[in-house]
């Protein structure tokens, strides 16, 4: 016989208005189970919580029903007074007398005994309610970040500055990401490298940032506070120790002929190489697939003139595993390619290039020194066309989204164009300017009221090479779509911004969401724009969707915060409000039957197979098992169970069902 | 070997020659192509343009018949029916209810089995395999091949080759010992179905395109649709006033060309009947 | 419009199709000014597109739909809007030789089963009075082989005229 | 089926097989399953139109499983149920082989699941005509019409679960029925009662039910319980594109799409 | 007799729904009182079976209350929760139950007017239905109820 108290505040007059508070409590105490029932003007009040210590004290309550405002409200408050009082703090459950009685309905018989209804649901449930304790997840102070673009070096600077080990991993031999490649950003038109390259070079020196570059992520394993990451150390073919960054072996490497993958394929680079001057680190590694060595077997020039035979040819990939606490991706995107482009002549011509390899032209450190020279013949283009929407807002080409960039930068790219070429002309092909961001839209009529650009609305329909221009058909859709045929030098295409190569295969092994773009998932649209649906995995910058530089590094802000939250504690306590797969003695073990519905219903793949072996350790069965690291609770693979092998604390099978028993045979 | 054939009205009447390449190759290759037995016109634009029943039942009545006749292949060499068998086979497999429709105006059984290959599936699935050896007056000339609309558009239905600059016949006139060059106007319109009623817009179309195959420097344009040759053949006074210079590149079709590389007789090919004269 | 499947309301106006289009240089509106037409759902506007020129013009060389971003079936809907024009008694005046080609076009096919082309210019000629055009063409052909003086006639030819009259039920061309 | 007879001797002999499931010819007109366990019992097998219960049942049963390895000759119906089994990792490569008979009656032995997979993909599940006229008939009912039609039906049943002995999925080692914290279906044969254990085992089969109608042949009351099974499958095709098991696991009801179309949703 | 005042049961989630009446409440809008709350972490979590048996109780009508597509507060409770109420009306309304006595919606934690509109226009329809007798009939065995409360 269970012996539950029933508190009825009355919140000063906001429930006693309506409710006959004395006649609920009154009503209570005579239910079975009840063993103390009184109502007072303030239960949150001290003196009101005290009246609940003292009587689970005195009376030794075993379950308490506070009869006041919403859950939603007081619960904390209430269940620590129970706690206090040495009840364990999930006994205590609340009926809502206020928000969804008092405060709805007129004084009167109805209502009162809608509340006398509510008080006696949630004794009914009480009865049921079992002792829980929060789960304690122990946390890793250490955080993951992936990728050493804007975002990861923000992310990453960010959480080092709290004080907390950050590991930053960046594929290529250098971080920096996007971002360096520019030439000028928008709307201030200040120069990419200037504001980038000091960063770059504090992350490097940042005592609680280890640097793994030409490195990817293996595997994951574990969840929030307690994850394990294998980390593939891609070969450089170098001693980083020895290496002092002279430059010797890139000036001597006799392979000069590689397309620079950071200026987008318009300079040429080493096979030995050092991605660009400002490089962090800046020190080299061997490009295998065009490394004479790596191909021929002879050469090792590099290896010769390295003063300090830092060269290292036998070197093989190193897997470094590491515990870590939290993640932040910001892996970051791609662009489309022009050969993406059929009617833009599948990137055969070698003038029309993207909005990319535009900033590497305009670039200072770029393969023209900044001076917009065209990439077939070097001439400066006289007429210029940037193509905004090439491939975004494009579902016949699978793109149905806006890369949101575009917009500005192309505003951008013409005014630089305009700015270093007086005499030229540049048109801008539109669907429509999307400027929405501060100084932006100033930005762009800038472009077109003081440098000049012409701006016409309407797709290009096709483009062609005749004697050395680029005919671009399109039209002019705000003059009855008048044909508008321009014989241009070069054309610009504003290609989509995508998921990189690969980002699912990443997703997969981060158990992470992903869009049907391969961008990946945050966990709210609207509420958690940096978690992922994974628990102590977040996501800073372009990885999630096109974003400009400051949406990316605030994002970065954001998931930093984030995990100094989450390190800021020794331990995760989470409420233990988790499904729970039920285990029973041999033969059975479990009710449950294997069939593992519940693993795809779950949205946080919380839910494992558990194989139960026997002594000689072979499989009898094999059956769910759920991760109370990374349940969060919401019931949905309850409903699935066929055999009602899951249940959920705090919402049980018999708890809900009572609940609603309970209502209605009262009446 | 036999193979089903469905010249067309073109092919019987304006572009004779056409057909009569077509056998010619085949001949050379012991292929035997057997017509489809009392087949009608398929309505081409005029037909779609006026009466989509119409334009369905026309060709399903082809298909229909050489289902009768127990073909499973049948080779068409104008763009255009090809177009229009093809747009029917699919429009029918998509939409059960014009089947019935259809069927029941042309009161034959339909069930959609013949497959339909136009004149470079034809020559790359039955020809190419044993071209190389037989070629004996490599066409070596700087060729422009002529796709026009019908060969590759709708993309969707009929899933031939690629939307934008498609390489077949580049790739045939290639094994014919041609050079093909690349330019800009591969799969324009020549203004096919104005023929007859607007022959100024002809002249303008057809007009850009020959013009920039003879900027680049083409010796003669490879087509494989009778429309487009009409166009750019016997309208060729319309284009040159249009150009406002006289251009006497000649119109192959693809078949006179790769005929004419393995030694076929020029007559046989019928060049003689082209309106500008064929001097490659 | 609707039965037709074509998804005009997806059309935003970039103007591709009216970019890409060899013709609409010759048309009073463009295929994307069409396809705004009839978005609006103005009957006015659809009458005006019935009685415009372009959808006589347009050849369905499926260039537009080709390169539409969101892959409407322009050509599908001109052949709609002509067949309704022509239904509606609406056609553009200076449609009048491309129609009327198209019915000779269609009359000879209907009768012989095939194209018979003398007959198709000749019919022509006679429903256009454009007895001059194109006399030059006629003999060079007949002197190369290209035209037939007896048509070939086709054995079922009720078989054929049968197709005109069930699918011409409904239009009365 | 000779060469059924045959092959099944063959896994017999060489043991490839512990045990071959099949028909053989039971009392009377009927056809019962067949457990052969040695060679010269393969001799028994028959298969013919009766043959219609669906073996699959027999797969996950415990005693059976302990034999080792089966081979099953299954007809389209039982190859669709030991898909979706599969799928829920009841059965693997490891424990069964099957033996196909295809509509034409012609046997056609598989190497793996996947074999079978796709040669049960080759077939949509239809629900066929006479049943098809009585879903309209009741969809045509107004809902107390309805409500009478399955009151009636269903008051005769006495719970007496052959439906879940013969069907499939009905593989649970504890079925709801079974569980009494809470009560969730009253034990006693109540219209009530039967009228919630009918739903719930129709909800339970919804997306994994292959319509092989075994629960309604088993009825001895022969009450049209799969109908409810049908109706759930047509709406399946309505809604969410049809069902059609498959070892990816892609299980209709524990998955969604984002714009699943609803009408009634305020 | 006294007019009839329909028993209605809610099942709605923690995070919109629960949430939304909570401002309801906290906006002072009154609605009818017939309605009684039951609180669950998502929509997700709720049992088809918990529906049956409230009409099984003697409820006359079900209100089943959620979070927005897409703001589910667990990501997809709710689109699952959806799939599972597409199939279970049907057959619901299939086997002859009144599906106009269970009203699906969506009403997010901002939605405290569509709360009192919701719980107010179910009162009425429900009202204009009367008891549900009709599947009261069936319940014959109120004195072998077997109530685990």
């Amino acid at each position: 016989m269970s012996k539950i108290g029933v508190f009825v505040c009355h919140c000063g007059e906001n429930i006693s208005a309506t409710v006959d508070c004395a006649k609920v409590a009154e009503t209570a105490a005579n239910y079975d189970g009840v063993a103390f029932s009184v109502d007072y003007k303030y239960m949150c009040s001290d003196p009101g919580q005290n009246l609940i210590k003292s009587a689970i004290k005195e009376k030794g309550l075993d379950g308490v029903v506070v009869a006041s405002c919403s859950p939603r409200m007081h619960e904390p408050t209430f269940r620590k007074a129970c706690a206090e009082a040495g009840l364990n703090p999930f006994m205590c459950e609340m009926a809502n007398l206020r928000e969804h009685c008092s405060w709805v309905h007129e004084k009167g018989e109805a209502t009162t005994q809608k509340a006398i209804d509510l008080v006696r649901m949630l004794v009914e449930k009480v009865k049921y309610n079992h002792s829980l304790s929060e789960i304690k997840v122990p946390v890793t102070k250490t955080a993951l970040v992936i990728g050493g673009g804007i975002a990861g070096i923000q992310a990453s600077l960010d959480i080092a500055n709290t004080g907390h080990k950050v590991i930053l991993i960046e594929k290529d031999p250098s971080i920096g990401g996007h971002m360096s490649q520019l030439s000028e950003t928008f709307p201030t038109l200040d120069c990419s490298q200037c504001i980038l390259t000091p960063r770059m070079v504090e992350v490097a020196q940042h005592p609680n940032i280890t640097l793994y570059t030409y490195a990817e992520l293996e595997s994951l394993e574990g969840f929030i506070g307690n994850f394990k990451v294998k980390i593939r150390k891609k070969s450089k073919s170098l001693d980083e120790k020895l290496c002092t960054g002279c430059g010797m072996c890139t000036t001597k490497c006799p392979v000069k002929k590689i397309p620079s993958e950071f200026n987008e394929g318009l300079g040429k680079r080493t096979a030995i190489y050092v991605p660009f001057p400002q490089a962090v680190p800046n020190k080299p590694v061997i490009d295998r697939k065009n490394c004479t060595y790596y191909i021929k077997g002879k050469c090792k020039v590099c290896e010769i003139v390295c003063p300090t035979g830092a060269i290292r040819f036998d070197q093989e990939d190193e897997i470094v595993e590491k515990e870590i606490g939290a993640i932040v991706i910001a892996t970051g995107f791609t662009v489309k390619q022009p050969d993406f482009f059929p009617e833009y002549g599948y990137g055969k011509y070698a003038d029309v290039i993207t909005g990319l390899q535009f900033e590497r032209l305009a670039s200072a450190s770029g393969p023209t020194l900044g001076e917009i020279r065209r990439p077939s013949d070097g001439k400066v283009p006289q007429k210029i066309v940037f193509l905004a929407c090439a491939g975004s807002r494009d579902p016949a080409k699978g793109i149905p989204y806006c890369s949101k960039i575009c917009c500005m930068y192309i505003a951008k790219h013409a005014m630089l164009y305009q700015h270093k070429v007086h005499d030229g002309k540049s048109y801008v092909f539109y669907m429509d300017i999307r400027a929405g961001g501060k100084q932006y839209e100033e930005f762009v009529r800038r472009a077109i009221e003081d440098d000049g650009v012409n701006y016409v609305r309407g797709r290009v329909s096709k483009i062609y090479e005749k004697n050395g221009k680029l005919i671009v058909s399109g039209v002019d859709t705000l003059l009855n779509a008048m044909p508008v045929e321009i014989e241009a030098d070069m054309v610009v295409l504003a290609t989509a911004g995508v998921a990189n190569e690969g980002a699912e295969e990443l997703a997969q092994k981060l158990h992470i969401s992903y869009d049907p773009y391969k961008f990946f998932a945050e966990a709210h649209p609207k509420l958690k724009p940096v978690e992922t649906n994974t628990a102590g995995i977040f996501l800073a910058g372009a990885c999630q969707a096109p974003r400009d530089i400051p949406e990316s590094v605030a994002m970065a802000s954001g998931a930093a915060v984030k995990v100094a939250g989450l390190f800021s504690q020794d331990e995760l306590t989470r409420e233990p409000i988790i499904a729970v797969v039920n285990r029973q003695a041999a033969p059975v073990y479990s009710s449950c039957v294997g069939c593992f519905l519940c693993v795809s219903a779950c949205p946080y793949q919380a839910i494992e197979k558990e194989e139960i072996k026997n002594r000689s350790g072979e499989v009898i069965k094999s059956v769910a098992k759920v991760n109370p690291g990374l349940c969060q609770g919401c019931g949905t693979c309850v409903a699935f169970c066929r055999t009602k092998s899951i249940d959920i604390q705090g919402y049980t099978h018999e708890q809900m069902y009572t609940e609603v028993m309970a209502l209605l045979n009262e009446y | 070997m036999t193979l089903g054939f469905y010249p067309g009205c073109s092919l019987k009447g304006s572009s004779r020659e056409y057909a009569e390449s077509v056998l010619a190759v085949a001949k050379a290759f012991d292929i035997h192509l057997e017509e489809i037995k009392d087949w009608n016109c398929c309505g081409a634009t005029a037909a779609h343009n006026m009466n989509k029943e119409l334009s369905l039942a026309l060709p399903a009545r082809i298909l229909s018949l050489a289902e009768k006749q127990g073909l499973t292949e049948i080779i068409v060499p104008c763009a255009a029916c090809y177009s229009r068998l093809t747009v029917t086979k699919h429009e029918l497999s998509e939409n059960p209810s014009l089947k019935n429709v259809v069927t029941d105006a042309n009161g034959l059984a339909y069930t959609g089995s013949v497959s339909v290959l136009n004149i470079v599936q034809f020559l790359d699935k039955y020809i190419v395999p044993n071209l190389e050896g037989k070629v004996v007056k490599p066409f070596d000339h700087k060729v422009a091949c002529y796709y026009g609309c019908l060969l590759v558009r709708p993309h969707e239905i009929l899933k031939f080759d690629r939307e934008e600059d498609p390489q077949t016949l580049d790739v045939l006139m290639l094994k014919a010992g041609a050079t093909p060059i690349d330019w800009a106007f591969k799969t324009e319109c020549c203004g096919a179905g104005l023929s007859v009623s607007r022959t100024k817009s002809v002249g303008r179309l057809s007009g850009k395109i020959i013009g920039d195959a003879h900027d680049r420097g083409a010796e003669a344009i490879i087509v494989a649709c009778p429309m487009c040759h009409s166009n750019l053949d016997m309208r060729r006074d319309d284009i040159n006033s249009y150009l406002g210079e006289k251009i006497e590149i000649p119109v192959l079709y693809i078949t006179q060309a790769i005929g004419l590389a393995i030694g076929l007789d020029r007559k046989l090919l019928g060049l003689q009947r082209h309106f500008v004269k064929v001097t490659v | 419009m609707e039965h037709t499947e074509v998804k005009v309301s997806h059309c935003y106006q970039c103007g591709k199709c009216s970019a890409g289009c060899p013709l609409s240089v010759e048309m009073d509106y463009p295929p994307s000014v069409i396809m705004r037409m009839l978005q609006t759902g103005d009957p006015i506007l659809e009458d005006t597109v019935l009685r415009s020129f372009s959808i006589w013009v347009c050849l369905t060389c499926e260039m537009c739909f080709a390169r539409c971003p969101m892959s409407i079936d322009i050509p599908k809907m001109m052949d709609f809007l002509r067949e309704k024009s022509v239904n509606e008694k609406k056609a553009n005046p200076k449609a009048k030789e491309i129609i009327a080609f198209h019915r000779s076009f269609l009359d000879s096919i209907k009768y012989t089963g095939r194209l018979y082309e003398i007959g198709l210019f000749v019919d022509y000629k006679a429903r256009t009075l454009k007895i001059l055009d194109d006399l030059a063409l006629a003999p060079k052909m007949m002197k190369r082989g290209k035209l037939n003086i007896i048509p070939e006639l086709i054995k079922d030819r009720s078989g054929v005229a049968a197709i005109f009259k069930k699918s011409n039920k409904k239009n009365k061309n | 089926m000779v060469d059924l007879i045959k092959r099944a001797k063959e896994l017999l002999e060489s043991s490839a097989v512990k045990v071959v499931i099949g028909y053989e010819q039971g009392t009377g007109n009927k056809t019962r399953a067949l457990f052969a366990e040695k060679a010269e019992d393969a001799d028994k097998l028959i298969f013919d139109s009766r043959c219609v219960q669906n073996l699959a049942a027999y797969i996950t049963k415990k005693e059976v499983k302990e034999k080792g390895k089966m081979a099953v000759a299954a007809t389209l119906p039982v190859m669709r149920s030991i898909i979706q089994l599969a799928a829920e990792f009841q059965v693997n490569d490891n424990n069964l082989l099957v033996l196909g008979i295809t509509p034409e009656s012609k046997l056609i032995e598989f190497a793996n699941l996947i074999e079978v997979e796709t040669f049960v993909h080759q077939y949509q599940i239809e629900i066929d005509v006479r049943n098809k006229e009585m879903l309209d008939k009741l969809e045509k009912m107004t809902q107390s019409e309805r409500w009478k039609f399955w009151t009636d039906e269903l008051a005769p049943c006495f719970k007496c679960y052959a439906c879940r002995a013969a069907c499939p999925m009905c593989y649970c080692s504890r079925c709801t029925v079974d569980f009494n914290q809470p009560q969730w279906i009253p034990v006693a044969s109540t219209e009530l009662g039967n009228l919630e254990w009918h739903m719930m085992r129709a909800i339970h089969l919804t997306g994994r039910c292959i319509d092989c109608d075994a629960c309604y042949n088993a009825c001895p009351l022969s009450i049209p319980i799969n109908l409810l099974t049908k109706k759930m499958l047509t709406d399946a095709k309505e809604h969410f594109g049809g069902y059609q098991p498959s070892l990816k696991g892609d299980h209709l009801m524990s998955t969604y799409k984002p714009d699943d179309k609803e009408n009634f949703i305020q | 007799m006294a007019e009839f005042e329909p028993k209605i049961v809610a099942f709605v989630c923690n995070w919109c729904t629960y949430a939304g009446a909570d401002l309801t409440g906290t906006s002072r809008i009154k609605y009818a009182s017939n309605v009684r709350i039951v609180r669950f972490p998502c929509t997700g979590r709720i049992d088809y079976m918990l529906l049956v048996k409230a009409f099984d109780e003697g409820a006359d009508g079900i209100i089943v209350s959620g979070c927005h597509p897409n703001d589910c507060h667990y990501t997809s409770g709710n689109f699952h929760a959806r799939r599972r109420w597409i199939m279970f009306r049907s057959l619901c309304d299939f086997m002859g139950i009144d599906t106009n006595r269970i009203k699906f919606s969506w009403v997010s934690a901002a939605e405290g007017a569509k709360w009192a509109d919701i719980v107010n226009a179910t009162v009425a329809s429900i009202s204009e239905l009367g008891p549900y007798s009709e599947y009261r009939k069936v319940v014959k065995y109120p004195e072998m109820e077997v109530n685990n409360g």
